[in-house]
């Protein structure tokens, strides 16, 4: 136990399943503590998606028109809105200091709490979007198409999401700058996403939006988690 | 161990210190000491590569290490003035989770034979949000206990600790040292360590 | 002497004062001939009448505003990669200018709409795309002013940089990508140009007055930023004139 | 200076006109500090007023249509974005405690903090919205009428806001939870909102849908500060 | 000038203390110590009204006081673990503000002195977020000081000074005591104070 013995736990290279492992698990565990977390966001998208037809005028071949962007829409605000707590609690309470000196390999880590909070946030969300869709008169493709846009972007929107709640750490004006910083980035997935939808509806094929969204998930999957921990990194200067 | 050449931190315009050099050997505990404001925490966090130098290098176990080198993350263990606590977890849940995030998976019995060493037994079960100032860094000190790491950097651990705390706090440092592990520790309060391992950096 | 040097404050603020006013002077010029062609040599559209000399000045500012940022990405790149200090403030002299040409580019757009499709604003993915950018802009900015630390401000506004820099393609291909009202580009090296030449020279020549006006007012902006960040900096009291100014 | 001279410096009825000075004026200090707050908040709901139409068909008739409904959705929106951190910060930095236990009346502290936030979130909003207005091609009085139902109306929405920022203070899941129980409580205010200015470009008049507007703003004037200042005592025990 | 008859607090199912009383009489200071968690903090909420007490009454001057009364708010002081700083603001505008807040409205020179009594007049214009921690605390010294309030309830005083400011601590409530005030302090340190003003609670 002496010297030498005392040495590393865990090689660099290899930690990265258990780097995620660790980071879901516990961000999962507490996104469950409250037992009505899952419940609130999930009352959050519905309200809101049900505010926009309370706000416009009711007439059916409108709302179907509205029917994709209301639900993409919705689900940008619900990223957003959640996104602020991502890093904000392990931030104030030193947990992220301790990420950042972990063995493990920090893009992991951040990953891992990433995919947590789609989980959490963006999954709920796809789940729920076909029912809402129908509220809406959408028919049976366009509900199909509008579920998988968002099954494919909600992640991108959690992925770049993190890199902008990691960015605005311990800076004032949160939340705002945050969605400052955020939602430029966020607004060609919301092109691509409701533009499936709609193109559908217009008898063409969402394939190009679709593939759009698929490479931007894959671009966001390998970029985001570097940069979201090169920014934590910064964050704890 | 650990060896530090003209280390210099600035803030802002305030130069903390500057061509600041020293070695802790393996055995050893440096105590960082000296005024409010003087720069204590701020080398503990570049020592531990949280924080950016702005000139000098820092050497473990001979070779220069980077801010955040994987080598220096897997061989030291930070304890600062933020616990790393989840309100909403219970003490050994805490516990077990930053014991893991340094890549160590401790068994039930040890997690709740280290709280016992602590006097924690009875609050095992509590969400750490309910918990006493003290109680809150005891865990910290189970931490220190469940993880065999060479170097220690402590930030005023005796913080917010009673009598009996300052006196596990002084066992486990001793534990350290006679294992061959290094500590460095800022504190204001007088540790009860025996002096021949003790070496003392005075900032001003 | 070696390229490296240029990399210090130290010696790049004599280099880029002495830089800055040929490239102030040279944008001048140039934008003299340039709005000169613009308006006084080049022909009536025989579609679109006069208005069509807006774009003089639209695709210029349109062209510097993408590749200011992708400028900026470029030093970013560097500042995190090499921990520059240099770099990051090159970054950051860019972002008003950049956020200026974008804002002429949007006006001068919206402008020129209103003749030719009948509104200011429609939410097509081009238009959208460089209002996107404004606003990339705006968040860099929004974020250097929130952090303090500058040298923390340099790091995290290099990684929003290089992240937002996805939005340049997206805007160069809008056109090709979706039906938009906005044309298609007419300028491309691998075809002839589709545009009267005189035409063409004209929207060069203003092309390169912004972009040496771009070059200008960053030196002097890098400048700026070198004498606020390094004032404590013992060659910076040396530097004659200012040695007073410094207290 | 010895025992009975050293006493109350304020007596506590009087203290309601200091308390609010000191609220507002701290909280306006804070709030323009990092010189781009104001702006970011501006920002944010000009990017939320932009979204609307990217999502939906950009045809003219349906934006007029749609003009007010989203000028309230992302006023409401915005307003939800910055009601977490009305209290957040105080409560984790010791502020709250420190409030709670001034001689001021705490009802009058908790209004000046209110007040500043409407003038931060609420104000500029009310300003910008003529503006955004004519994008979306609403004609003159369409327009103020829907700038004089967001200036009634904001300040209701901050002050119910602030009964639910101070429920979920400390909570889990704050941000969302907050969210939902603060929308059920919105969306009258949203229907009468946005619901004057429909009733106007449907040649009616908005005068029954502005004077419920304003008998809500007066309830809300009346009780939110003491159900806020309760809700505060509640989350420091 | 301060009396508790028959304290106690239950925190979920541990009764922490029951059938407590002391009194705490002017120009007295009352020194809370005991093991961690044994409701030193808890008591202290409790005195200065913020925590509610499971049964017991406080009685402050003579008469009975409810929790947050106007009374006990206008004449006591309490100064917890929490700084109550705003990190965006400077050194000087969170003292003000603090001061301003219990109705105390102090010059721009008062200010300055009394930041200078605690040594920190090179970080007057700093915001709080850079200041270290001792320094944080030292703003809650210089609002002590500046606050004449009959009752001081004081959690952990000692926290993160250095040993002149433990001196200035002492000071602070030396002249507490002298001017017929009475302090109530919760510590694991020893403060440096004449014995014959002090009177201890041990909890257990
Ligand atoms: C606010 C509205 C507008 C925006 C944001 C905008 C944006 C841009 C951008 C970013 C470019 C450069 C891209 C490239 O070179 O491919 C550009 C080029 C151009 N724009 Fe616009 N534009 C707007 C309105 C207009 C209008 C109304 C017209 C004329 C009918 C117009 C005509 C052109 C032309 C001819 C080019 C040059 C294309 C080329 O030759 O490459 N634009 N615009
Ligand atoms: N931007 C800045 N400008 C000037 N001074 C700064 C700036 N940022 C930090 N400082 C100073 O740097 C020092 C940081 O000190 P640090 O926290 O390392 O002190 P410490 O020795 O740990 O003190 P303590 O004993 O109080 O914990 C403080 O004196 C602070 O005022
Ligand atoms: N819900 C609960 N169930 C059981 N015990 C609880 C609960 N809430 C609080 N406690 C206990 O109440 C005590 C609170 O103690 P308090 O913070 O007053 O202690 P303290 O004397 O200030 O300790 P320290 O010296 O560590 O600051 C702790 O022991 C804590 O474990
Ligand atoms: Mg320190
Ligand atoms: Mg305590």
């Amino acid at each position: 136990m002496a010297g030498a013995g005392m040495s590393a736990d865990v090689d660099s290279g290899a930690g990265v399943g258990a780097a995620l492992r660790w980071s879901v698990e516990r961000d999962l565990r507490l996104a469950l503590r409250s037992r009505s977390e899952l419940g609130v966001q999930l009352m959050f998208y519905v309200i809101v998606v049900t505010l926009f037809p309370l706000a416009s005028t009711p007439e059916r071949m409108l709302l179907a028109t509205m029917g994709p962007g209301v639900l993409w829409v919705a689900a940008l605000l619900a990223s957003l809105l959640s996104l602020p707590r991502l890093f904000a609690s392990d931030f104030a309470d030193g947990t992220l200091e301790q990420i950042a000196l972990s063995p493990f390999p920090m893009p992991a880590l951040v990953f891992g709490k990433i995919l947590a909070h789609w989980l959490t946030t963006g999954l709920p969300i796809v789940l729920l979007a076909p029912l809402l869709g129908i509220q809406y008169g959408l028919d049976g493709t366009a509900l199909w198409i509008v579920t998988l846009s968002l099954l494919i972007g909600t992640p991108i929107l959690s992925l770049l999401g993190a890199i902008g709640a990691a960015l605005t750490l311990g800076v004032r004006g949160g939340g705002s700058l945050l969605a400052l910083l955020i939602l430029p980035l966020y607004v060609p997935i919301l092109i691509f996403g409701a533009g499936s939808a709609d193109a559908v509806r217009a008898g063409l094929s969402a394939s190009a939006n679709l593939s759009l969204l698929g490479a931007g998930l894959l671009i966001a999957l390998v970029g985001a988690p570097l940069a979201t921990a090169a920014s934590v990194r910064i964050a704890l200067d | 161990m650990l060896e530090v050449l003209e280390l210099a931190a600035r803030r802002g315009d305030a130069v903390l210190f500057r061509r600041l050099g020293f070695r802790v050997e393996a055995g050893k505990m440096l105590v960082v000491t000296g005024p409010n404001g003087t720069g204590k925490t701020t080398l503990l966090r570049i020592l531990a590569g949280l924080t950016l130098a702005t000139a000098g290098r820092v050497l473990f176990r001979g070779e220069a290490v980077a801010p955040g080198s994987p080598k220096l993350r897997a061989e030291c263990v930070f304890v600062g003035h933020l616990p790393a606590l989840k309100d909403e977890f219970t003490a050994e849940e805490n516990l077990s989770s930053l014991v893991e995030l340094s890549g160590v998976r401790p068994t039930a019995s040890q997690l709740r034979a280290v709280l016992s060493e602590v006097a924690l037994d009875a609050q095992r079960a509590l969400p750490a949000r309910v918990l006493s100032q003290g109680q809150r860094r005891r865990i910290g000190l189970a931490r220190l206990s469940l993880l065999r790491r060479p170097l220690w950097l402590l930030d005023e651990p005796a913080t917010a600790l009673d009598t009996t705390g300052l006196a596990l706090l002084g066992q486990l440092i001793a534990r350290q040292l006679a294992a061959g592990g290094a500590v460095v520790a800022s504190t204001h309060q007088t540790l009860d360590l025996p002096p021949e391992h003790l070496e003392w950096l005075v900032l001003a | 002497m070696n390229v490296y040097q240029f990399s210090s404050p130290a010696t790049f603020y004599p280099f880029a004062g002495w830089l800055a006013p040929w490239f102030a002077w040279s944008a001048a010029l140039l934008a003299i001939a340039g709005l000169w062609i613009g308006f006084a040599v080049a022909p009536t559209d025989f579609q679109q009448g006069e208005a069509y000399r807006i774009i003089f000045i639209h695709v210029p500012t349109a062209w510097m505003s993408m590749f200011i940022y992708l400028v900026m990405g470029f030093w970013s790149v560097l500042a995190l990669a090499f921990n520059t200090r240099l770099s990051a403030m090159m970054a950051q002299s860019l972002v008003p200018t950049g956020a200026l040409m974008t804002f002429i580019a949007l006006w001068t757009g919206a402008l020129w709409g209103r003749p030719t499709w009948g509104t200011y604003w429609a939410w097509d993915a081009r238009m959208t795309s460089e209002l996107i950018l404004l606003f990339l802009y705006f968040g860099v900015m929004a974020l250097r002013n929130a952090i303090d630390d500058p040298r923390r401000a340099d790091r995290a506004c290099a990684v929003l940089t290089i992240v937002g820099a996805v939005n340049i393609p997206i805007i160069y291909f809008s056109v090709q990508w979706w039906n938009t009202l906005h044309q298609g580009a007419s300028v491309s090296l691998t075809a002839a140009p589709r545009m009267a030449s005189i035409m063409l020279i004209g929207m060069l020549v203003m092309a390169f007055a912004a972009w040496f006006y771009t070059i200008a007012v960053s030196l002097w902006r890098v400048q700026a930023i070198i004498l606020e960040r390094e004032r404590s900096a013992s060659w910076i009291s040396a530097l004659p004139g200012l040695a007073g100014a410094l207290r």
